[in-house]
């Protein structure tokens, strides 16, 4: 199911039954931050095992959608599975090595690579 | 003391004085709350867009004051039922954008700041990690009436 | 009296109370100047976009609070010299959004009002005429101090 | 040649001797309008006998605009020709309606409209 609050959008796929992507588009911030955590944590609970986040039309990520990637990943790994990021613009790349967090993430610059 | 009075208080003379000595000043100021973060991102987009900063940079400033916007925020849920606000003061210079995001909301001591959980922590210094990278200079502030005082400065000549 | 002791004598509490029982307040300023007016229309696009307005009612918001700040400008340039300012106060309600436009740019008698070019009178006109249309209710209103203010109302049941 | 104002870019282009486009893209407002009078003032002072106004990339349009397209207007007609306005957006066809200056306005959908 799509769900959109205003300035972020994010919509669920499925590839296979352990592999889903989320497209998100739009702003993530402190407003809408919730929807991103909630989402990221119905596809933990389904036991999801590879969750891509594709970030290619996401405008704007602060340190709570930062926070948010991070939770995501260690919830992840912690059921034995793995959060991967896709396609972000060069602003967010940018954010990710000022922030260091380009060691934290495992970040992929299409779907393909992601899933090989 | 209510948090109304501190925020006004704390105000510097920018709603009366929109322009000081070449200096141009915009003010804003949003309820403490989630849902404004965006309307203060817009309205810095239209200072800074005026000023001769890069795309990059505009960004840069937009993504600080988010950040300093979203600290009080946070610091704000700490407190039931607390009615604050944000002032954002922008001071236009020809060589420098100076921005003071300035909240009135109580500060709290060490113990119950260290309540929060282990991610929000995280978030929060994330978020002021952020600010000192983005922009040239950051002071923080605590307000003497309760609150706290966020200096940011960008300066246009890094414009290479 | 000067122009900033009227802009600050005849300002709302805005900037001191930012949420009013279940209202939440949003204020800029601005020096009345024509290179802030995009600025303006950016913060209240970040005010009346998360209203649940159509794209075209937003943009009539826009124009007409544009509009507002256009007319004080354009009387700030008869007074040589002036600082002046422009506050915009933006009311947010579940069913209406109503934003004071208000400057204090002293008053002209109609005679100097009048001592403009035919175009910039029917300009002026136009401007007034797109506010009646662009949104619900508009008042106009010249304060006690010097300056005026414009107020517009618009509903967002309109939003058939 | 092209002139930028942050917000607003006009640039006239020669179709023939006496036939000038001018295509505008951005704001016209209180800030933007000196430039718009500028440029059209130009054409007039050249003896344009055709002056197309593009406005299919005009993302805003205030009174300060529409007076000085009126003002291009008279200008035109004083020296025998003619100011036309090219592609006006949905947005400024409303308020060209709205405000009744579609019976001032010669608007025409397309420049090969305009020129025929
Ligand atoms: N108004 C503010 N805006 C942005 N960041 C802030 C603000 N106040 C404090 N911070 C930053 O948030 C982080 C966490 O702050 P806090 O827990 O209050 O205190 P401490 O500085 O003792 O860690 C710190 O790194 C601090 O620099
Ligand atoms: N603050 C304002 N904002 C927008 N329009 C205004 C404002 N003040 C006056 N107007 C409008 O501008 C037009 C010209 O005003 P003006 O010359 O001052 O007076 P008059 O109403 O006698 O024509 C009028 O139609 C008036 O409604």
């Amino acid at each position: 199911m799509e769900t959109t609050n205003m300035n972020l959008k994010v919509t669920p796929r499925s590839l296979d039954n352990d592999t889903r992507v989320l497209d998100l588009e739009g702003e993530v911030d402190v407003y809408t931050a919730p929807l991103l955590r909630q989402e990221i944590m119905d596809q933990v609970d389904a036991g999801v095992k590879r969750l891509l986040v594709n970030l290619a039309k996401v405008e704007y990520l602060d340190s709570t959608g930062l926070g948010i990637l991070i939770g995501g990943v260690k919830r992840m790994r912690e059921q034995g599975g793995v959060l991967r990021l896709v396609a972000p613009p060069p602003r967010i790349t940018r954010i990710f090595d000022i922030t260091g967090l380009n060691r934290i993430f495992e970040v992929h610059a299409t779907e393909a690579e992601a899933l090989a | 003391m209510t948090g109304d009075v501190a925020l006004s208080e704390g105000m510097p003379s920018g709603s009366g004085r929109p322009v000081i000595n070449g200096t141009a000043v915009v003010t804003l100021t949003i309820p403490c709350a989630p849902e404004y973060v965006g309307t203060a991102r817009l309205a810095i987009l239209g200072v800074a867009g005026r000023m001769g900063f890069s795309y990059d940079q505009i960004e840069d400033i937009r993504l600080a004051v988010g950040e300093a916007c979203t600290n009080a925020i946070e610091r704000a849920g700490h407190v039931p039922g607390l009615d604050a606000g944000i002032n954002i003061r922008c001071e236009i210079q020809a060589e420098r954008l100076t921005i003071e995001i300035e909240d009135n909301v109580p500060t709290m001591n060490g113990d119950a700041a260290g309540a929060e959980g282990e991610e929000d922590f995280s978030t929060q210094e994330l978020g002021a990690v952020l600010m000192e990278i983005l922009v040239d200079e950051v002071a923080i502030d605590t307000l003497p009436g309760g609150g706290t005082r966020a200096r940011l400065v960008k300066y246009t000549a890094d414009n290479a």
